[in-house]
């Protein structure tokens, strides 16, 4: 087991991500720091294995999990780059007792103590769900999807045609694939299907970042229009960054999920923690912040709250001025 | 174009190029030792040598690509102009260089016009004024050349015209032209000639660089002879004959060299034919071969002589199976040794070690049945080459680079010889070898022919002769002459491969 | 070729001054236009797969889509001419502009704080462009690295730098004159079209019409025949890397506009477009062949290939392995009708 | 040079013929080694920066990191040896796997559900590999495409299929012998480890005794003296393709066996450090010159460089950053002592 050498007052954990992407997981990052000196661990990392090795982030994070417990470091928060893939890097934590917290993403393979996530086939379900809703009339939503080797592109990819499909028999989606998660490819993905696509009642793009692009073009398109006029083409985007809120209160952006950077970033540290000590969960339990502990192909996980924003705050959407709101505590 | 139309008789003395005292050495190598020479407005200076005796090193001196170690170049009676400017030596220099200066994805017109304005804007290319006037100066020296053709669509003949037309247009009163003619029909070169002539009379000087000593009797008023770097003769053609031209440029002859070369008179004891090639026909831009047919038997070394183009070295690629043939066959009996023209393109891996290089050929024969290469066999076959060909090397895995150039020609042949051929094509083998490792390689030669083998000489050096049984002379892609009976008188020898009707 | 015949050819046309080989220019269009019939087909392609294809709007889009690669295969086209190479240039695409806009945007997003002017940040891109393009430029030239591992290692140090400065976050928040040329349109065209557009033009008739650009085919074509010609090869092939790094940085520039903010990814994996574009164009990697124009038609074709894409039920997953085999498709096209390109 | 000359030097050197040339072998190693001090000093510093560096495990880590990588330099080297250049290893390293891996694994884990034996897998992942090399070998060498542009382009269409044949999803549940390779060990040290060391053995002594190494040499040391003295120089040079592209799929066996799974995305981006790693490690982008031990240099510097930096408190954004410089400076260097590999 690792040595608590000596100080067991601030406990060391070792943090592995797999993005460092602008939008959600830069954000990430700064709640980080701020919770780790507030709950008083030490964090040593973050490795980002997208940067450490682009395209082989899997096999990094193995690398990456090794030399943190080299390091002794008592619990591990990983943001598995693959559920399956990351696999042997839990068996080797487990090997070495050393406990893990998994953020946004469950692992397939492997066990873990505690998986601190939101749905994001939720995510992708309760944007489309948005759109349809809310839409002038039936017709076409144009799905910008994230990297799609990513498993949380393919869960968001997935909810919305679910949801489409089994609710809104008269909604079609048309699915646009960026590589890399990159700005420019989305921005142009989405600026074909506004010309290509007459019945187009809404965009529902999987991070945050193109969303300024994305209107920029329905200026230039002459397609855009305030948020609740008539021809309005509904934007729904996913981080709820403190820029998306402003978007939606200035009724430039319709709706984003609210996926809890503070909420993942503080939970996580709050669980590797709880490991350490060695609290005991079990799945049924509730929390204290509006959430239960479920299980997760045989790991519990607390699934997080992620709602979605919006500015009116209607059919169960949060509004966007509530402080419950990351972007509002930022 | 301005100033070559006038046409008034030069009076100036001062020389319009002028080498004092100049040296250059590259490395080791001393290419020019002290050389002086000058060429006067109005005369066509002949410069002549063996390979390597520094001719071309002269030349890039004189047009500025090189520096002298010492010594100074002057132009039209002043110092020559700073190296970084170019322009300034473009001006009082004009050249038609060895190595072809053409730009290959670029017109006729704009390789003749290189970097040089046309028209009013010395900026901005006026493309109607440019290949306005190529197409006039092509016109006015009487080629036929559509200037609107991509240079790496030419001939070899062609693209020499561009550079002819490229020198002759700038208007310096100093020509240089390095073997112009190497690639030039005979038609092409008298047309040369005319211009140049009609250059001198302009009040143009030339200096001229040629191997056809024809030529220079031809067209030259003065002539200097480079060895090894030095200058040994210098003086008014008339009072030069072409044997003391000759004997200047070998050096002092040993004694059987005089007009005789002696050679192996050898009818009895052939083999069966082991190499033969059938109506022939071969297009190449180093020199196309015509029609040709020829049977080399068992035991014998047929010289096959010719001047650089006439298709003497292309005959060998082709039986080396270098070179795609247009019609004909060629059929050989096992392993064909082979000595490229070109040591450099074709002979060795630079950065490989002497023995590597040597068993190039025979990596199958050194290898176990697993292919592991025996090192204990490469060094002895190796050594064997070494010792035989007398290649001086520091060790036996010295790379082949940093060889001598004469010590790399003998790893060349040494690489032929190991691979134990039936048919052994040499092309040029004992170039750039001093005296006594020509004889060394000369003797293996011979030896390997004593031994059976078919050997094809191809050569250009009458030394290397004296191992040939029978001598095929080759002037512009088809066989002219043949010489049965050794030995071979070198005058008509000379005649046969110039091709000076005097001859035969 | 034989003194009969040259003689007999020169008989046959009495008066070439005046016409052109007619033949040749034909050739030589047909050879820079290969893949027109390939764009063609595309189009026929596109229009049976989706009628919106053909409108003028999704034109433009597929115009406004390769107009910040278009600028960075007009600099690598360039550098190509004169015989080398340049990775970076997707480096500078993207640490150019970051560093532009890091230094105008308000601190809340992103940027430093110091909210200079934004034409200062324009400036600030084209210097970093600069400084780049004159640091590779002495390096491979003067200094004489190898073009591709040095550029490749300075690609991977300049993405650093970009994802080192902003640390995962994105610029936003950008002034009008900063996106000016991604965001704006004349007459309907974005901007970045028309100025895609112009540098094409402006390239095309630099290198037919100067004297330098003349010179950049001949040193691409022979070096040493440049040199003895008196040009100054070594000034004319680094001064290309200062310039073809600028026009890198203004593509960014583009590129940062139409997204109206600088990401930390910008630029990455945009290289390999880049030499397909320019190769498929008949751009020859040995240098001193090709040009502008068939430059143009690689970037057409690569816009088309990817709107189409978009535009048909293909599943996005498998839109990268159809744009490898249209790329494939493409050289092997150009390598039948034997321009030797590829 | 006189008779008398060459007379007295062969005199003064009586014995010619002796064999080795200890200056020549020194030397020889030197310039393999130039990355033995960089290596040194970053084994210092790495010391420095963290006591857990010298560790035997921390060790193996960086050893097991390299190895995947390893392997494809291995392949890479080995084509750029003969002269030429393959960038679709990346590709196979990726799709290889893929294939086998779907082939066997259940479809609950994203396999086809056919379930084959593992074995075949391991032979279809090998049969991919030799189908790629073969398909690279004969167009580049037969058909003469540019290697750059080709392999390029080779390899989008690989990666791209490798995406769209899961959807970007990954095979996991994979059976013992698939993955042995990348997940077991032998007397504590990974078998990918002893099997990218073997790799890199087996190749340099190919290289040294074998007539075909011996022949590879001499192909990119010059192909035209190659083939003038009667080497096979196509037929080794597709085969040497072939051979690539096979190592290359086991060392994308590796990485699958390590990770348990395939991803969608393996392989892409590694083609960078393998020329990175191979280049600073002394083998020329020319052909014909350089060592495998100089090869293996290279990786263990560009994984130890990745190790120390993990293991340090550089923040991970900067790491490619640090990764670029130290290219250059391994680059610099390798200039500086001279052996004109950059
Ligand atoms: N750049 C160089 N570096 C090293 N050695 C050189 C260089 N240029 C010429 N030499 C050497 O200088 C000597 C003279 O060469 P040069 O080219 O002047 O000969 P040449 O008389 O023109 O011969 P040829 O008749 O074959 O053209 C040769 O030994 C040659 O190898
Ligand atoms: N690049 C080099 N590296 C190491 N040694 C070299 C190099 N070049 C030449 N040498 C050595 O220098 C010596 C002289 O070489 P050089 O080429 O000047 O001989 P040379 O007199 O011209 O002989 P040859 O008549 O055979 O051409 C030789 O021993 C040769 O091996
Ligand atoms: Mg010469
Ligand atoms: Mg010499």
């Amino acid at each position: 087991s690792p040595s608590s050498s000596g100080g067991s007052s601030t406990p060391k954990i070792g943090v592995v991500l797999t993005y460092n992407l602008p939008g959600f997981w830069g954000n990430y990052l700064k709640y980080e720091s701020q919770y780790e000196s507030q709950l008083g661990v030490q964090l040593i990392g973050p490795k980002v294995a997208n940067v450490e090795a682009n395209g082989n982030e899997a096999a990094q994070q193995i690398i990456d999990v090794r030399s943190l417990i080299a390091q002794g470091v008592q619990a591990l928060i990983i943001n598995p780059a693959d559920s399956a893939a990351i696999g042997p890097a839990l068996d080797y934590a487990k090997s070495k007792n050393v406990p893990v917290v998994t953020v946004d993403v469950a692992p397939s393979q492997g066990s873990v103590y505690m998986i601190v996530r939101a749905d994001n086939n939720a995510y992708g379900s309760k944007s489309c769900d948005y759109i349809a809703s809310h839409a002038s009339g039936p017709g076409t939503i144009a799905m910008v999807e994230g990297d799609l080797t990513s498993l949380n592109a393919r869960d968001r990819a997935a909810g919305c045609q679910s949801v489409i499909q089994q609710k809104y028999p008269n909604f079609k989606v048309k699915s646009y694939e960026t590589k890399d998660w990159g700005t420019d490819p989305a921005v142009q993905n989405a600026t074909t299907a506004l010309t290509a696509i007459s019945d187009l009642r809404g965009v529902y793009v999987h991070w945050s970042v193109p969303e300024d692009g994305i209107i920029a073009a329905e200026k230039q398109k002459s397609k855009w229009a305030d948020v609740g006029a008539a021809n309005h083409i509904i934007l729904v985007g996913n981080d709820g960054s403190p820029h998306e809120c402003d978007l939606i209160r200035s009724k430039t952006l319709d709706a984003t999920i609210d996926q809890p950077a503070d909420k993942y970033a503080y939970y996580a540290i709050f669980y590797a923690k709880q490991a350490i000590t060695g609290t005991k969960y079990s799945a049924g339990q509730s929390t204290d912040h509006n959430s239960s502990i479920v299980t997760v192909q045989g790991n519990l996980e607390d699934a997080l709250a992620a709602p979605l924003v919006t500015l009116a705050g209607d059919n169960g959407s949060t509004q966007v001025n509530s402080t419950d709101l990351w972007c509002n505590n930022h | 174009m301005s100033g070559l139309t006038s046409t008034g008789p030069a009076t100036n003395p001062v020389p319009v190029g002028e080498a004092q005292n100049v040296s250059k050495s590259f490395g080791e190598t001393k290419a020019l030792v002290d050389v002086s020479l000058d060429v006067k407005a109005g005369e066509c200076h002949a410069l002549v040598g063996r390979n390597g005796a520094g001719k071309s090193t002269l030349v890039a001196l004189f047009t500025g690509l090189n520096r002298p170690d010492t010594g100074a170049i002057r132009l039209a009676g002043e110092p020559a102009p700073a190296p970084a400017d170019r322009g300034a030596w473009l001006a009082r220099v004009a050249c038609v260089y060895q190595r072809s200066m053409v730009v290959p994805p670029l017109t006729v017109a704009e390789n003749v016009f290189l970097n040089r304005p046309v028209g009013d804007s010395r900026s901005f290319v006026n493309w109607r004024r440019l290949r306005a006037e190529a197409h006039e100066l092509m016109l006015e020296w009487g080629f036929d050349l559509d200037v609107d053709r991509e240079a790496s669509t030419l001939t070899v003949e062609q693209r020499q015209i561009v550079e002819i037309a490229r020198a002759l247009s700038t208007g310096a009163r100093f020509l240089i032209l390095d073997e112009p003619t190497a690639a030039l029909e005979k038609a092409a070169v008298d047309r040369l000639f005319d211009r140049v002539r009609r250059l001198r009379e302009g009040g143009v000087g030339v200096l001229y660089i040629s191997h056809h000593l024809e030529e220079i009797y031809e067209i030259c008023q003065r002539v200097s002879v480079l060895r090894d770097g030095e200058l040994v003769l210098a003086g008014s053609v008339s009072d030069v004959s072409q044997g003391a031209l000759i004997a200047a440029m070998v050096g002092s002859a040993p004694p059987r060299r005089a007009t005789e070369i002696e050679a192996t008179r050898k009818t009895a004891g052939l083999g069966d034919v082991a190499l033969e090639l059938k109506q022939l026909n071969v297009v190449s831009r180093t020199g196309s071969v015509y029609d040709l047919d020829l049977a080399v038997r068992a035991g014998e070394c047929v010289g096959l002589v010719g001047l650089q183009g006439s298709g003497s070295a292309t005959v060998g690629d082709a039986v080396a199976g270098l070179v795609k043939t247009r019609s004909g066959s060629i059929t050989a009996r096992g392993v064909i040794g082979y000595v490229p023209q070109d040591r450099h393109q074709r002979g060795f891996a630079p950065q490989l070690g002497v023995d590597e290089n040597l068993t190039h050929g025979v990596l199958a024969r050194i290898s176990s049945r697993l292919g592991i290469v025996s090192v204990r066999r490469r060094t002895d076959i190796a050594r064997r080459e070494v010792q035989r060909l007398h290649i001086v090397a520091r060790s036996l895995d010295q790379p082949v680079a940093s060889l001598s150039g004469g010590n790399q020609q003998k790893v060349v042949v040494g690489r032929a010889l190991a691979a134990e051929p039936s048919v052994l094509v040499a092309i040029n083998p004992t170039v750039g070898v001093d005296v006594a490792s020509k004889e060394a390689l000369l003797d293996a030669i011979a030896e390997a022919r004593d031994r059976g083998v078919a050997v094809l000489l191809v050569s250009d050096d009458f030394e290397d002769l004296r191992v040939c049984t029978r001598l095929l002379v080759m002037v512009r892609g088809r066989v002219t002459t043949r010489f049965d009976r050794p030995p071979w008188d070198r005058q008509r020898l000379i005649g046969a491969v110039e091709a000076l009707e005097v001859a035969v | 070729m034989t003194v009969e015949q040259a003689v007999e050819r020169k008989a046959a046309s009495p008066a070439p001054a005046a016409s052109r080989d007619f033949r040749l220019v034909v050739l030589n269009w047909f050879r820079e236009l290969t893949l027109v019939p390939v764009i063609v087909v595309l189009m026929i392609a596109g229009a049976v797969v989706n009628p919106v294809f053909f409108t003028p709007s999704n034109l433009i889009n597929v115009a406004e889509g390769g107009a910040a690669l278009g600028m960075v295969v007009v600099a690598e086209s360039l550098i190509l001419l004169t015989g080398k190479f340049d990775i970076s240039l997707q480096g500078t695409f993207g640490l150019a502009p970051l560093l532009g806009a890091w230094l105008i945007a308000p601190k809340a997003s992103e940027g430093l704080g110091t909210e200079w002017n934004p034409w200062l940040g324009l400036v600030v891109v084209l210097a970093v462009g600069l400084a780049v393009g004159t640091f590779n430029g002495l390096l491979v030239i003067k200094a004489n690295f190898n073009a591709f591992i040095f550029t490749l290692a300075m690609s991977i140090l300049l993405t650093g730098l970009q994802l080192g400065w902003l640390g995962g976050q994105t610029v936003y928040n950008l002034p009008e004159a900063f996106i000016y040329l991604g965001a704006e349109s004349w007459f309907g065209i974005p901007v970045s079209v028309w100025v895609t557009i112009a540098s094409f033009a402006v390239a095309a008739l630099f290198l037919r019409y100067h004297r330098i650009g003349r010179a950049m085919y001949a040193i691409g074509g022979n070096l040493e025949a440049a040199r003895a010609a008196g040009i100054q090869v070594d000034r004319v092939r680094i001064g290309v890397f200062m310039v073809a790094s600028v026009l890198a940085a203004v593509g960014g520039l583009m590129q940062a506009g139409r997204v109206t903010a600088v990401t930390a990814g910008q630029g990455s994996n945009l290289i390999f477009g880049v030499f397909a574009a320019a190769v498929i164009g008949g751009i020859s990697l040995e240098g001193g062949r090709g040009r502008m124009v068939g430059a143009l038609t690689g970037v057409i074709l690569l816009s088309l290939v990817t709107n189409i894409l978009t535009l048909s039920n293909i599943s996005s997953t498998w839109i990268d392995a159809v744009d490898g085999a249209i790329i494939l498709i493409a050289l092997g096209l150009a390598k039948l009708i034997g321009t030797e390109r590829a």
